[in-house]
């Protein structure tokens, strides 16, 4: 049964090294936007394999179902991004490489180092906060202050899209029915016959 | 912006705020269409309807192999049940007025075409679709009141049913046939030969109409055979059959009882298959239908059957014993035939000129006639819309000028019989110079009843 | 259906076969089954609801191709294998290709989440709920991709429309869904409808009469005002008139189904139909219990289960074919309720609709959590001392408290819903509201 | 035309409707400049069906252009005739005996139940009903084209009226079928009225859309439902009642505010009226025999030189027939005012501002046939 869960593994995490890769490189925008979503599949796939049911399952709610068409909807509507060209290798790519390796080093080696990686036997079942129950609890218990900070902070993210959308409705431009035109017109005569 | 209105009031729509809570209303539409979800399965609303004689003989048309049930809307007041007529198998039974593309009639026992080509139904015809050309007396050239060809355009004909109105002789009516629909397209061109329709078989689609017209009818078919010399006037299909059985018949009659002028009596031999061919002869073809009339009206049906494919009388024998009865019935009453000098007068070669002796004719019996009973219809000289009318625009032309010579001679012994020509429109050419005069007359007498009614 | 197998193969047969090799054949059943189920209930569904509909407009629907049009589905499956699948030159063939399959695929995924009858489930995910939702929003992404890559306006319009149609409609959905979680404490759907035994709502079993399997939600307020609201934003989600904006709007041709042909098209077809039937079963299993009925639990109870391996399996058929049929009856009732709804009611407008969903029905739903909270609170809290009040009704369960919770919730539910539709009745933008959009510059005469 | 400054620059898009689209009721373009959502620009393109008919009638006799007007508005071939029989009549001074004028107005008035009844059918299937009442109203529609079968010959080509009369009289089971079809006409109007009228959602989809005020639709020169829709109680019948409409009393409907919902609840009521006038028709019809036409009236007729022109108030509004006559057998000038052509006109106006979703809703509410439109 393990050699068959590793083999796994190692099949989901190429899907997602791959599709990650594949999502800088393509051209064309909504082709790496789509290459971003199978790797957040990926990612569910892991976590199911970890037998983290729910969190498999809100990965794939809110990655693949929200944020992938949030992106999908910014590109479609952004005019010109979705040309396709203008994706040219810059000529001095080496050194993108070069302060790309120095990151990888300065952050992820110590961590890396300091880890022991001997396997422990598997966490028993209670322990595990995995299933929909424990992290409600959770939620309400342990993480109740983590919990309201998001809460707010999505109640701030929303309170800004309204408005900005009722700013951006108010200035556009309104055209009028041909009722409302001549009531318009009329009241203006009003106003100026009252003058 | 008030309209004064009388017998009645200006009522204003009543818009009116939806009193009830949201959803209750669309709860009522819903409740309509539940009710005629529930009564369309069992209700119908096409009631069935006995088919007549002749929807349920087998169209030639086209195959039908169900038996086809014929349904109507007897009831209109019903709003439930299903709606659908299911096509081929179920018709919905077409009222007599149905009117669909025209065809020709033809005389189910003398086999005569009651159409005598006299162009009324290619002038009214609004797409000009109607083509014709006049009969020729083969031995003297003139023209005879009968059609040699006639071509009907189905493809462009929109079936408006004037030249069924327009005809004088009831010998082109709206057919009730529909499934018209071909692969190949010139088929659509009919020719005579596919026009046909016995009689019988329009009277078995619009009894009620061919009531009316079939008095008229008859009467001036019967003057017209009179006045086709030989098997002019048959329905193609059925000449050798008809000249067949008068042969026949005028043998017997000639073994039997030599007469002096020996008329050979031709046997009404109803369409048998395909009996010998006899030479036929214009009086015995008169007799027969005289005879058939009088039976008729007497009530004594004679052998034939009116069915259009009535079955093959039992035997022929039968039939020439109640003819030669017919015959002794017919010397003793008939009037004696005039012979209108048509005939007689040279045969001119070309159709043509007999049209313009039968237009002098009329000319000078209107002169004198009294208004012929049935509406005057002077054909108006539509402009040619097409080449065929062209010619025949130039040919009239021709007339114009050869009428002059003719007219003289023609007007003397002009025909004393029923006035049954065919009322053929006075001509656009050179006018004569009675009839200008007498238009310039009518025109004037318009021009005074308007000035008086101005007044 | 694993507990069957191994009592048929290990206590009939006697071969005593590893656990992981039933588990392997019950679940390869189990697929192969789901997978003729439903491409099947898709073609007797576009029978039902074009011989449903013909009845409605008094005509008599498909009858020529087989005994009363029974094959007629068969036909149309074999005119979209043979018509041609034309691809746009300017489309982008690969996601073009793909679009279709993204969007089907996901509903054949939320089948293995629908239990058929009792035991008769592919898998009993304990977030099955969730799961079924998290699912069909991968469609949403299907769509985008169909409507980008036919590279045509109308197919882009369309694209977007369904989409934000899609995503602003699951939001009541999983509200009104979260109401039966709160009510039964548990996302898993096996369990759900296990709730929904009974007579009455609050598992109150009255002595003496057995058990019925009639306590569906529906017949407590609570869960009333969530089925509207569900079967609202079911029929958006399922793109079901009134709210067919995308598929059949007037303007833009087919949406974004527009440049598509021959089998891609039908698979297209075969999402919506499929994700119409499984809204329906969702529908059935949160509000009316699923394979519930009369009959089942005294069936089931000489079945083969958990609770007693020694039972006969025939009992196991017998309740399942019972509890299947119960089903797919509330199912298609459901389904043909859709189809009255198709034939009587006109199409909003896009703007109307997204204001309907946000105005009326997301509202609704927080106030139904709201007192499907009050529901819980009064009918399961322990007694308190210092709660004196809670006291005078009865211990937790007991009928008078049922009884309170369900007049007060009743009260509240409609006081909300009449509310609603008085506020939503708002008329046109008045003069002066136009005169002071004037004063913003907005508006110009011309 | 955007104010500068703060504006935020969207694109306007150019969406084509036609001319071949589901919704656009016959072969009619409609280029539509949106911007976003709203329209702001709308420019009606048609002549697709253009078939030269006022040429061709200046070519055939009069008696020849019966059967062309049929082809005019395709759903009201008796309304058109009765306009043109009217116009020559008029020009040749030819009398219409009393069976003929009762038979005329039945035909005109069973003509009007069955394009309201399939107008209102085509305006909700525009919103997207799915022809659910359209098969009711179709329904209804059958039942008189079989009646105008059984008397003229055809269900749709009617080609029925004749200079002074009508072709025929009318068949022995037609008046006993008219009654039973006047019986079954309310339960299809009140069922119509009672499944769409307080409709929710037909009421958002209508209320407000289109408006035409009272002043823009007299100077478009609009009339017929779509100018009574906007409240002004004008209808030839009662303004300048021709052949016997001065016998029959019936009201006339209007609406308040001249939106799509008014047009729609005008039309509703108008198939009223016109049952009420077909049952005071069928009590008063004569049965003078043989007088569905006038004997003396000669069908090929060369009418004194000068014109006419007469109106009608047919199902769409002023159907007028303009003849001018040189005393031949041909028309000289033969001239149509067809109603659909002039109630287009300011469809541009009333979609102004609306959603594009509104524009095919607005077009079902004016009601237009491009037989007419197009000629």
């Amino acid at each position: 049964m393990e050699l068959l869960i590793q083999i796994i593994f190692v099949l989901i995490s190429t899907l997602i090294l791959g599709a990650a890769v594949m999502v800088v490189r393509t051209r064309n925008v909504i082709h790496s936007a789509l290459w971003l979503i199978a790797s957040f599949f990926g990612i569910g796939a892991l976590y199911l394999l970890l037998e983290a049911e729910f969190l498999a399952i809100a990965q794939v709610l809110i990655y693949v179902g929200a944020i992938s068409v949030l992106i999908l909807f910014a590109i479609m509507l952004t005019h010109n991004v979705t040309s396709g060209e203008g994706h040219k290798f810059y000529q001095r790519w080496w050194l993108a490489l070069l302060v790309s390796l120095m990151l990888f080093a300065v952050i992820l080696v110590p961590t890396l180092v300091g880890q022991d990686w001997t396997i422990t036997a598997r966490p028993s079942e209670e322990s595990a906060i995995a299933g929909a129950v424990e992290m409600g609890t959770a939620f309400m218990r342990e993480y109740l202050l983590p919990f309201e900070i998001a809460a707010v902070l999505l109640l701030v993210a929303l309170t800004g899209a309204i408005v900005i959308a009722y700013e951006e409705r108010a200035q556009r431009r309104r055209i009028l029915t041909l009722a409302q035109e001549l009531a318009l017109r009329k009241q203006q005569q009003q106003n100026h016959a009252e003058e | 912006m008030n309209i004064p209105i009388e017998r009645g009031k200006v009522v204003t729509v009543a818009r009116g705020q939806s009193t009830s809570v949201a959803g209750f209303s669309l709860s009522k539409g819903l409740g309509v269409v539940f009710r005629h979800w529930r009564r369309a399965w069992f209700e119908k609303q096409h009631q069935n309807v006995p088919a007549t004689a002749s929807e349920s003989a087998p169209n030639a048309g086209n195959d039908k192999s169900k038996p086809t049930a014929f349904v109507t809307l007897e009831d209109m007041s019903k709003s439930y049940g299903t709606f659908t007529v299911e096509y081929p198998e179920q018709r919905i039974k077409l009222p007599e007025a149905y009117r669909n593309m025209p065809v020709l009639l033809y005389d189910d026992e003398t086999g005569h075409e009651l159409c005598t080509s006299c162009f009324q139904c290619q002038r009214i015809c609004p797409p000009q679709v109607i083509h014709m050309t006049q009969a020729k007396d083969p031995a003297s050239g003139k023209p005879v009141p009968s059609v040699a060809e006639f071509i009907i355009e189905y493809d462009a004909c929109m079936s408006c049913g004037f030249c069924a109105e327009v005809c004088p002789f009831d010998a082109i009516k709206m057919d009730h046939e529909f499934e018209l629909s071909t692969h190949d397209h010139p088929s659509l061109t009919v020719y005579k030969r596919d026009l046909n329709r016995p009689v019988s078989y329009y009277e078995s689609i619009a009894p009620g109409f061919w009531a009316e017209a079939r008095e008229r009818a008859y009467k001036k078919l019967a003057t017209n055979m009179k006045r086709r010399p030989g098997a002019i006037g048959i329905a193609p299909h059925l000449t050798e059959k008809i000249t067949a059985a008068q042969a026949q018949a005028a043998q017997a009659a000639a073994a039997q009882a030599p007469a002096a002028k020996a008329p050979a009596k031709k046997a009404a031999a109803p369409r048998a298959a395909d009996t010998a061919a006899a030479p036929t002869d214009k009086e015995a073809k008169l007799a027969a239908i005289r005879a058939r009339n009088a039976a008729q009206k007497g009530g004594s049906a004679p052998a034939a059957g009116t069915a259009a494919d009535a079955p093959l009388p039992t035997d022929k024998e039968a039939k020439l014993a109640a003819i030669r009865a017919r015959n002794a019935a017919k010397k003793g009453g008939s009037t004696p035939a005039a012979e209108t000098s048509a005939e007689e007068s040279p045969p001119t070669d070309d159709k043509a000129a007999r049209l313009a002796a039968i237009r002098a004719r009329n000319a000078a019996k209107k002169g004198d006639a009294t208004p012929s009973e049935e509406s005057d219809q002077p054909a108006a000289e539509t402009p040619p819309a097409n080449d065929k009318a062209a010619r025949l625009a130039a040919i009239r032309a021709r007339n114009a000028a050869q009428k002059a010579t003719e007219a003289a001679e023609q007007a003397a012994d002009s025909a004393t019989s029923t006035p049954e020509a065919p009322a053929s429109s006075s001509e656009e050419g050179k006018p004569l110079d009675e009839k200008a005069a007498r238009l310039a007359e009518i025109r004037a007498r318009n021009a005074a009843r308007k000035k008086g009614d101005q007044e | 259906m694993a507990d069957v197998i191994n009592h048929v193969l290990n206590t009939m047969l006697g071969l005593n076969a590893p656990e992981w090799l039933i588990i392997f054949i019950s679940n390869s059943i189990a697929v192969t089954l789901i997978f003729a189920i439903a491409p099947l209930q898709m073609l007797f569904m576009t029978y039902f609801e074009r011989r449903a509909i013909a009845r409605m407009q008094d005509r008599l629907g498909p009858n020529r191709v087989g005994p009363k049009g029974i094959f007629q589905p068969v036909a149309d499956g074999v005119k979209m294998f043979t018509k041609e699948d034309i691809v746009p030159t300017a489309a982008d063939k690969m996601v073009h290709l793909l679009a279709p399959c993204v969007v089907a695929a996901p509903v054949m995924f939320m089948f293995a989440v629908i239990p058929w009858g009792p035991g008769m489930y592919a898998v009993d995910l304990d977030t099955g709920l969730l799961f079924f939702f998290a699912i069909s929003s991968v469609s949403a992404v299907g769509l985008m991709m169909a409507g980008w890559a036919s590279y045509n306006k109308f197919a882009l319009l369309g694209a977007m429309r369904a989409v934000a149609q899609m995503v602003s409609y699951e939001v009541p959905a999983l509200i009104s869904i979260a109401v039966i979680v709160m009510l039964t404490n548990s996302m898993s759907i096996v369990s759900i409808i296990e709730a929904q035994s009974g007579l009455f709502i609050s598992q109150v079993d009255v002595a003496g009469i057995p058990d019925l399997g009639l306590g569906w939600f529906i017949f407590s307020p609570v869960g009333l005002l969530g089925f509207i609201c569900f079967f609202i934003a079911a029929l958006a989600e399922g793109e079901r008139t009134p709210f067919d904006i995308p598929e059949a709007d007037s303007e833009i041709v087919a949406g974004y189904m527009t440049e598509y042909s021959g089998m891609k098209f039908a698979l297209f077809f075969l999402a919506q139909y499929l994700l119409n039937f499984l809204l329906c079963a969702i529908t059935v299993i949160t509000f009316f219990g699923g394979w519930q009925g009369p009959g089942i639990s005294w069936l089931w109870s000489m079945a083969v289960s958990e609770a007693n391996p020694a039972g006969n399996p025939i009992f196991n058929v017998l309740a399942g074919i019972l509890g299947t049929f119960y089903f797919l009856a509330k199912t298609y009732f459901f389904f043909f309720v859709m189809i009255w709804i198709r034939g009587a009611f006109p199409r909003l407008r896009v703007d109307q609709l997204m204001g309907f969903g946000w105005k009326f029905v997301i509202p609704l739903t927080i106030v139904n959590i709201f007192s499907a909270s009050l529901w819980i609170g009064w009918i399961r809290w322990e007694l308190n001392p210092d709660l004196a009040f809670l006291s005078a009704l009865g211990e937790p369960y007991s009928f008078a408290r049922w009884g309170f919770a369900f007049v007060a919730t009743l009260v509240m539910n409609v006081a909300a819903y009449t509310l609603m539709t008085r506020i939503n009745r708002s008329p046109d933008e008045t003069i002066d509201e136009l005169v002071a959009d004037q004063v913003f510059g907005a508006v110009t005469l011309r | 035309m955007k104010a500068e400054g703060t504006m935020i620059k969207t694109e306007e898009l150019q969406i084509n409707i036609g001319p071949q689209h589901p919704s656009t009721h016959g072969v009619f373009r409609m280029l539509v400049t949106v911007d976003g959502e709203t329209i702001v620009d709308l420019k009606p393109v048609f002549g697709y069906l253009h078939r030269n008919h006022e040429q061709i009638a200046e070519v055939n006799t009069y008696l020849q252009n019966m059967p062309y007007t049929d082809r005019l508005d395709y759903f009201n071939s008796m309304a058109n005739n009765q306009a043109y029989a009217m116009a020559v009549e008029k020009l040749a001074e030819i009398e219409v005996p009393e069976r003929a004028e009762y038979i005329r107005v039945i035909m005109v008035e069973l003509t009007r139940i069955l394009n309201h009844a399939s107008a209102l059918g085509f305006l909700i299937n525009d919103m997207g009903a799915w022809q659910t009442p359209l098969a009711f109203g179709m329904r209804e529609r059958e039942k008189i084209l079989d009646l105008f079968e059984s008397t003229s010959g055809a269900r749709l080509m009617c080609n029925y009226f004749r200079f002074g009369g009508v072709v025929r009289d009318l068949p022995p089971d037609f008046v006993p079928r008219l009654q039973s079809l006047l019986t079954g006409l309310p339960t299809f109007i009140d069922e119509f009225e009672r499944m769409l009228r307080e409709n929710e959602i037909l009421r958002i989809r209508s209320e407000g859309i289109g408006v035409l005020p009272k002043e823009v639709a007299i100077s478009y020169s609009v009339t017929g439902p779509v100018l009574r829709g906007s409240g002004i109680p004008y209808d030839i019948r009662k303004a300048e009642p021709y052949s016997i409409y001065d016998r029959f009393d019936f009201d006339v409907p209007i609406g308040t505010v001249g939106d799509v919902y008014d047009r729609f609840l005008v039309r509703i009521e108008e198939m009223r009226q016109s049952k009420r006038i077909l049952e005071q028709a069928l009590k008063q019809l004569p049965d003078a025999e043989g007088g569905h036409i006038n004997p003396k009236a000669r069908q090929n007729i060369r009418p004194p030189v000068g014109d006419a022109y007469t109106r009608i108030e047919s199902p769409k509004g002023e159907l007028g027939f303009y003849l001018v006559s040189d005393g031949g057998q041909t028309p000289y000038r033969y001239k149509v005012r067809a109603p659909s052509f002039i109630n287009l006109t300011p469809l541009s106006d009333m979609c102004r501002g609306y959603k594009v979703a509104d524009v095919v809703v607005i077009l079902g509410s004016i009601d237009i046939v491009m037989g007419e439109v197009d000629r």
